[in-house]
């Protein structure tokens, strides 16, 4: 039996006792995948799993388990979506009990915006890709009444190369196969090449980069890790943080509360850079913090989850704090 | 008025000459994504493509500041206070090049609601009567593409002031407006001679690419028969993540907030984009939110569009179809398929033991 | 140790704000005063009751509205007030510091440290060093424009261009 | 609002280097400003005069006060304010003194940067808003930590005034270092005759519980409620049947234990009352020198003990205590004397510390008050007295004045020549310190009538030479070096704080010196209270202090606190968190971070959790408000937008028009 359909098998037994369960379905074109709410068996038929699902379903729990209407929420999650989960139970931002997961393993997600890179390289518009086909290490585009073919590794999304939760953790369900961990790369090549740039070519870069943020708060929006939602201090006049303007210093400084927010929860899935509409690379800041809060309190987010985030406690003695002889 | 030509290699240098007078927005690559930005001469404007944001921000930029203002304190009496405003009316003119059709129509929405009998937005207005639409016909048919669903096509020139049309080696102008047909007054343009029958060709090859258009007739009554129906409305919202990308990527959108930002004893008063689909919106001062879900505001948002806005603009539909919100929605809310859901809609068979509502 | 006045050396004062607080950090500038420890003028100190009560979002706000240095004071560990504040507010502020140079401000503009309400001395000694280090690294470069399209933004586009051809991370999209 | 501004000369000490009139004149222009002028000082009677005058003619909301450091004066002008019928809140104050006047000489600097502070006091005064205390009960109990005579008499007074005290006491017995002396200067009266009945009292005081061996353990609550645990220790002897006796100690055949209370001069027993006058005249074993206890063999004490009362198996036990005030009395302990290797200490047997001395003269010591050397019993007929050995000595990071040490060195001196008449006594000394009542005409009478040699100057070495000891040292008068042949070598060895204090500081949430003497809250006006409201100082944990000096401190936190404890509620600080439900996701992240567990969590009216401040436990501290991701937890007058005005006002510039 398919990954899928032991998913769907799974799923078909446990929706008698829930609400709904939150999956995938196919969007509105081959190349897109959409979030798709089980709540009769009917709809279980539509459920999809492939490399196009890219999104985080659990942004949706914070929202779904506070409302009055739903109480026991099922959950498809991949190993980087269950993390979240994980994370949000230690914060205990969610009723865990009344959440069930329904975990894959994932061997990495499609980036559009890097297929349609290539695909445009390739010579092609990238409306004319009609159809997709993963095939193991391969990428198969049906484009212009032709087929390109792509490795996988150039086509996925960043964070699938450095992925060490492939598998869901912490799940009540968990259908097909193990994926074997293999981190293709230590730290994302994007920012190893960012890195090598001199702070003031950094700080030029942002400054054409926070420019062009519209401040839609897609970001904010698809990250299961902001809890805050309508409260958000970005978009609020008490407490004040940031002007309705949208400057680059007040783009820039919006992006800095979300990093700050995130510090030490941050379950690198990715989604704010992809949802992201005009394409900022805000994922340089994410996985900076991800590696400082690594290097000074051995800590990962969404692994444990009887662990405590990093913020929420302290040492007398810290480990890795340099004090710094002043 | 007649049709010109301009070779690709001359769109620049054109563009150069433009951005003499006015300020010229046209699409460039702002690092990986495609944006409306003033033009800077010797770059090639990218016309080949749809951008990400849409053309609203040339005449309705997503911040601009209303008035800047001063408090005098006078030393000698400082319960006396005056203060000074200065209005900072748009004074420049512009063009903006490379919009879409669908995008450009977008602007006859704006239209009617800022520059009517009843409101003359002299921001808005100040910037709509300085700014010429070069529109570029569209080629590039998208699977979220339905301007053909809203009345319009790939070629359409409303609310533009001159077409250009893509022919072999560049583009066919086709001058809409007497403002439009100046614009071409420019040695970069040669008549357009026979190529005026290969853009008619060009034009005609499009519009067939898209499928048969998808009746919108009647919808704002189907939608509004679903209005209290807050389930439907929790069904087709249930995906959406509450962010504003569709709004502020909509060339329809005019939805604003007015903001003072004050340092010191100056200031100034900003308008900006607002979104529906924000909490914030309707928000009052009490705390109180009329639309407190995202059920209740993503209704708006497809209402507004469809039902609303028709209701009071004579059937007009505010939608251009550009289907941006589509494209760059993170998890694909899908505002055809709202609409058809609500066009379509079937009570579903009460279960038994009871109706539940 | 000879206090620097920044006008005198650099031609102009630049602008550093202090996060001090209340019980020793604040004392501690108190202590310097009443011995006539002489300092540069550049510090601006807001009092706050705790180190804890320090968002690390303040100094980003201060460093992006203008700040051309940021200084943090509190207890030492173990000397808190209220017990905790500053264990937290280390960890807060080492994330900061770890973080900043990614943003492409110099991490040096920020520090954090501790100083007690009896150590004047020790106080003189951190804003001095501290202020020769901001004016050691001069104005600091500031988040412009982006508003509109007046001069400023063509400008930047310009420049925009230059730097976003090196933009590495959309480089690597190719891979 | 309406805010007025006042800037303060200060006489001289900010108007020298600060322009006020030109402050005052650049306040008028900020925003909501509707008065301002400079004061010659701020906080006088007419100074606060023309305050509340101010308020009440120009209708003020709210003032600014640029003067000294809030630390200082906040609460005069508050209470200024309250006179005027504004809320104390509404005042904030720019520390144009301290902060600026008193560390920049350059007019022109200072004066921008006044101004600016005022400028951000002013911005933040917009966003305060009236706070209103609560009212809470005091636990109307003292602890009081440390039994010396400060401790002594900071807990007779509280006790005779009808508070229960606490006692905590590190050593087996109180007393402390007064105990052990022999007589006390200028009167030369016996220490133990005066300080006796008092320790007696201690004991016998219905309103006092002392916990002797004991030490404080944990310390949490606040002002008016303080959960203390002690620790007593174990001491192997059940003290409630001891009747000490001291027929264990005649048994012990353990005679080479530590005495700790003559200062190491002579071995005791492992089982031991320190002193015949000990309060509680209790035996306890030292576990280091039990056979017993290191063995396995022994338990003589416990066969001759009449009442059975040796317990080898005795554990530590903690006991819980409610107060709503302690004061510290922790005392002092010698500076390590033996890191001056050039005078011998350690090394030569006849080189002794002043405290040791004291034990040698004392008629209940361990030589019965016969002075001999240590190193062969004879009485000594030349004794060296060097001072300040850890006193005013930065190479040993003691530069402090030990304040005391002359006068004992000077009644030590005149005690050798009671003791032997045909003694000769040399003193090498720095300066004479002698200011107080009696005290320089006793050192001159130590030398006039007691032939005292003072040599000033400071001591190079001292070496053996045969059976003697060569002190050699400097006679800065004459110019000359000195040797002189001593019989016996007494060290006036420095004090320094307590060996723990630091520790405990940390526990009581008070500051200490970088010598580890306890944190006053003002060095002048208020010198026995700590920052930490409920927490007052007694004796020489806050500095080293003769023994009227510390007697009259133990009276003084005593009365601290009975004035503390003459109200029957307390008010608490209304600088307190609060949250704001609207905006309060129920993530319970503060409960995680406060200290003092004041939120707890609620459910509102639809059945969500909400965190809530319980505002008499909260502290004020703002942890919570930083942890709170969406700002729902504000800590009141200190709110995120107060904190983002002062930021703005320092870092946006005003737009150009």
């Amino acid at each position: 039996m398919s990954t899928l359909e032991q998913l769907k098998e799974q799923i078909r037994k446990a929706l008698p006792d829930l609400d709904v369960v939150i999956g995938w379905e196919q969007g509105y074109d081959a190349m897109h995948a959409t979030p798709l709410f089980i709540r009769e068996e009917a709809d279980i038929d539509r459920l999809i799993w492939s490399p196009l699902c890219v999104h985080s379903l659990g942004t949706y729990l914070t929202g779904l388990t506070k409302s009055s209407k739903v109480q026991k929420v099922g959950l498809v999650v991949k190993g980087c979506d269950s993390r979240a989960i994980v994370q949000l139970t230690q914060e205990r931002m969610i009723p865990r009990e009344n959440v069930t997961l329904f975990g894959v393993g994932c061997s990495g997600c499609l980036s559009h915006a890097r297929l349609e890179y290539k695909v445009e390289q390739g010579g092609h518009y990238v409306e004319d890709m009609h159809a997709i086909t993963f095939n193991g290490d391969k990428v198969e585009v049906a484009v212009d009444g032709g087929v390109e073919s792509f490795d996988f590794d150039t086509v996925c999304l960043e964070k699938c190369l450095t992925c060490r939760f492939p598998n869901a953790i912490a799940t009540e369900h968990f259908a097909g196969e193990e994926v074997p961990v293999a981190p293709k790369r230590e730290k994302a090549p994007s920012l190893e090449a960012f890195e090598k740039l001199p702070l003031d070519e950094r700080f030029a870069f942002w400054q054409d980069q926070m420019r062009r943020c519209v401040r839609c708060y897609a970001c904010r929006n698809t990250c299961p890790m902001c809890v805050c939602r309508d409260h958000c201090i970005s978009t609020s006049r008490n407490p004040h943080w940031v002007s309705q303007e949208a400057s680059t210093a007040e783009n820039f400084m919006f992006q800095m509360i979300h990093t700050m927010h995130l510090a030490g929860r941050c379950i690198e899935c990715g989604e704010c850079q992809r949802a992201c509409p005009v394409d900022l690379p805000i994922m340089l800041f994410r996985r900076t913090m991800v590696h400082a809060v690594k290097d000074t309190f051995n800590y990962v987010s969404g692994a444990d989850p009887e662990a405590t985030p990093p913020l929420l406690t302290f040492k007398a003695e810290e480990d890795n704090i340099n004090e710094r002889g002043w | 008025m007649e049709a010109k030509f301009i070779s690709h290699d001359d769109t620049t240098g054109w563009l150069d000459a433009l951005s003499e007078q006015h300020v010229v927005l046209a699409p460039m690559w702002d690092n990986t994504v495609v944006t409306f930005r003033p033009h800077v001469k010797g770059r090639t404007p990218v016309l080949d493509r749809m951008p990400v944001l849409p053309p609203k921000e040339g005449v309705f930029p997503q911040n601009e500041m209303l008035l800047k203002y001063k408090y005098d304190k006078d030393p000698e009496n400082l319960d006396r206070t005056s203060v000074q405003v200065k209005e900072t009316l748009p004074q420049d003119t512009a063009v903006v090049v490379g919009a879409r059709p669908c995008g450009t129509r977008g602007m006859t929405v704006f239209d009617r609601v800022y520059n009517c009998e009843k409101i003359r937005d002299p921001y808005y207005v100040g910037r709509r009567e300085n700014t010429l639409f070069v529109t570029v016909a569209c080629t590039r048919i998208e699977s979220t593409c339905f301007c053909h669903d809203v009345g319009s096509h790939p070629a359409d020139a409303e609310a533009s002031d001159v077409l250009l049309v893509p022919v072999a080696g560049g583009y066919v102008a086709e001058p809409v407006t007497e403002r439009g047909n100046a614009l071409l007054d420019s040695p970069f343009f040669a008549p357009a001679g026979e190529r005026s029958a290969e853009a008619a060709e060009v034009k005609e090859k499009n519009r067939a690419k898209l499928p048969a258009a998808h009746d919108y007739t009647g919808c704002g009554e189907k939608l509004m028969d679903r209005f209290n129906d807050l389930a439907f409305w929790e069904e087709q919202s249930a995906k959406c993540i509450s962010c504003g990308a569709c709004t502020y990527l909509c060339p329809t959108c005019y939805c604003f907030n007015i903001t003072d930002e004050s340092v010191g004893l100056t200031g100034k008063r900003l308008r900006t984009w607002d979104n529906c689909m924000s909490f914030q919106f309707t928000l009052e001062g009490s705390g109180h939110n009329p639309r407190p879900t995202k059920a209740h505001r993503l209704r708006n948002r497809v209402n507004h569009k469809f039902a609303y806005y028709p209701d009071l603009h004579g059937g007009a539909i505010a939608c251009c179809g550009c289907g941006r919100c589509i494209k760059s929605c993170p998890v694909s809310v899908d505002i055809r398929a709202i609409v058809r859901a609500a066009q379509t809609y079937t009570p579903k068979p009460a279960p038994e033991g009871g109706d539940e509502r | 140790m000879s206090a620097r006045t920044g006008v005198l050396t650099e031609g102009r004062e630049l602008r550093i704000v202090g996060f001090l607080c209340n019980w020793c950090s604040y004392g501690g500038a108190d202590t310097a005063g009443v011995a006539r420890f002489e300092q540069p003028t550049d510090l601006r100190i807001i009092r706050v009751p705790c180190s804890g009560r320090i968002d690390p979002l303040f100094i980003m706000r201060a460093l992006v509205s203008g700040a051309d240095g940021v200084l943090v004071s509190g207890c030492h560990p173990r000397d808190c007030h209220y017990a905790e504040g500053n264990y937290y507010a280390r960890r807060r502020l080492e994330l900061l510091k770890q973080f900043l140079p990614i943003t492409g401000i110099d991490p040096q503009r920020f520090e954090y440290t501790w100083v007690s309400a009896s150590e004047g001395a020790r106080w003189q000694d951190v804003v001095t060093k501290f202020t020769n280090r901001i004016h050691d690294l001069g104005p600091a470069p500031r988040m412009q424009g982006g508003s509109g399209y007046d001069e400023l933004c063509l400008k930047q586009i310009e420049e925009g261009v230059k730097q976003g051809a090196a933009c590495p991370c959309h480089k690597e999209r190719a891979l | 609002m309406r805010i007025g501004v006042f800037v303060c000369h200060c006489g001289s000490n900010i108007a020298a280097t600060v322009d006020c009139p030109s402050v005052a004149e650049a306040a008028k222009l900020f925003p909501d400003v509707v008065f301002a002028t400079d004061t010659m000082y701020a906080c006088s009677e007419p100074g606060q005069d023309g305050i509340i005058q101010a308020i009440k003619e120009h209708r003020l909301d709210g003032c600014v006060v640029a003067s000294c450091s809030p630390r200082m004066h906040e609460p005069t002008f508050r209470r200024a304010l309250e006179r005027a019928g504004l809320n104390r809140y509404m005042l904030e104050m720019a520390n144009i003194r301290e902060h600026v006047s008193w560390i920049g000489k350059n007019k022109e600097l200072n004066t921008g940067k006044a101004t600016e502070l005022v400028r951000i006091a002013a911005e933040k005064l917009r966003l305060n808003t009236p706070l209103f205390a609560n009212q809470f009960d005091v636990t109307k109990r003292v602890l009081v930590i440390g039994g010396g005579v400060a401790g002594i008499q900071a807990a007779l007074d509280c006790a005779d005034a009808g508070i229960q005290v606490i006692m905590v006491e590190r050593e087996t017995s109180i007393g402390g270092k007064m105990a052990k002396l022999d007589k006390t200067f200028p009167t030369v009266d016996c220490s133990s005759c005066i300080l006796g009945p008092k320790m007696v009292d201690v004991a016998q005081h219905p309103n006092i519980t002392l916990y002797a061996a004991s030490e404080v353990e944990e310390i949490s609550g606040y002002v008016g409620n303080f959960d203390v645990k002690v620790r007593r220790k174990a001491t192997y002897v059940n003290w409630a049947s001891c009747t000490g006796c001291g027929l264990c100690m005649e048994k012990c055949p353990s005679k080479k234990s530590h005495d700790a209370f003559n200062e190491g001069v002579a071995t005791t027993t492992a089982i031991n009352i320190p002193f015949p006058q000990a309060i509680p005249k209790k035996a306890a074993i030292n576990p280091e020198f039990c056979m017993k206890l290191q063995k396995g063999k022994c338990g003589v004490c416990a066969k001759v003990c009449p009442t059975k009362c040796i317990d080898f198996e005795q554990q530590d036990t903690i006991v819980s205590e409610k107060v709503g005030a302690i004061v510290a009395a922790t005392g002092y302990d010698l500076f390590d004397w033996t890191v001056y290797g050039q005078y011998g200490a350690g090394r030569y047997p006849d080189v002794v510390t002043s405290l040791q001395y004291e034990r040698m003269m004392n008629a209940s010591g361990p030589t019965s008050g016969h002075i001999q050397r240590p190193s062969d019993g004879r009485e000594p007929k030349r004794v060296v007295f060097i001072q300040c050995v850890g006193s005013r000595d930065k190479s040993v990071n003691r530069p402090y004045c030990s304040g005391f040490c002359c006068m004992y060195t000077a009644k030590q001196a005149v005690l050798t020549k009671d003791h032997i008449p045909d003694s000769d006594s040399y003193v090498f000394y720095m300066d004479i310190r002698s200011p107080g009542k009696g005290y320089d005409e006793f050192t001159r009478r130590a030398q006039e009538q007691y032939g005292v040699q003072y040599v000033r100057g400071r001591v190079s070495m001292v070496y053996p030479k045969g059976d003697v000891l060569v002190v050699r040292g400097a006679d800065t008068l004459a110019g000359t070096q000195v040797e002189v042949e001593a019989d016996l070598v007494v060290l006036a060895v420095g004090v320094e704080a307590s060996k723990g204090a630091a520790h405990l500081a940390e526990k009581l949430r008070i500051s200490y010196d970088q010598y580890g003497f306890f944190m006053e809250s003002h060095p002048k006006l208020k010198p026995v209270e700590t920052n930490t409201a409920g927490v007052y100082l007694a004796g020489c944990s806050q500095g080293p202090k003769d023994i009227p000096t510390s007697v009259g401190q133990g009276s003084a936190a005593a009365a601290k606190v009975l004035t503390l404890f003459a109200k029957d509620k307390l008010e608490s600080d209304p600088q307190v968190s609060s949250v704001n439900q609207n905006r309060c996701v129920g993530c319970l992240k503060c409960t995680m971070t406060c200290p003092f567990g004041a939120i707890k969590d609620v459910k509102d009216r639809a059945g969500n959790t909400k965190a809530e401040v319980i505002e008499t436990v909260c502290q004020g501290c703002g942890i919570c408000t930083v942890t709170c991701p969406h700002g729902a937890i504000q800590l009141q007058h200190f709110t995120d937008n107060q904190i983002l005005a002062e930021v703005n006002a320092l870092c946006q510039p005003e737009l150009e028009f």
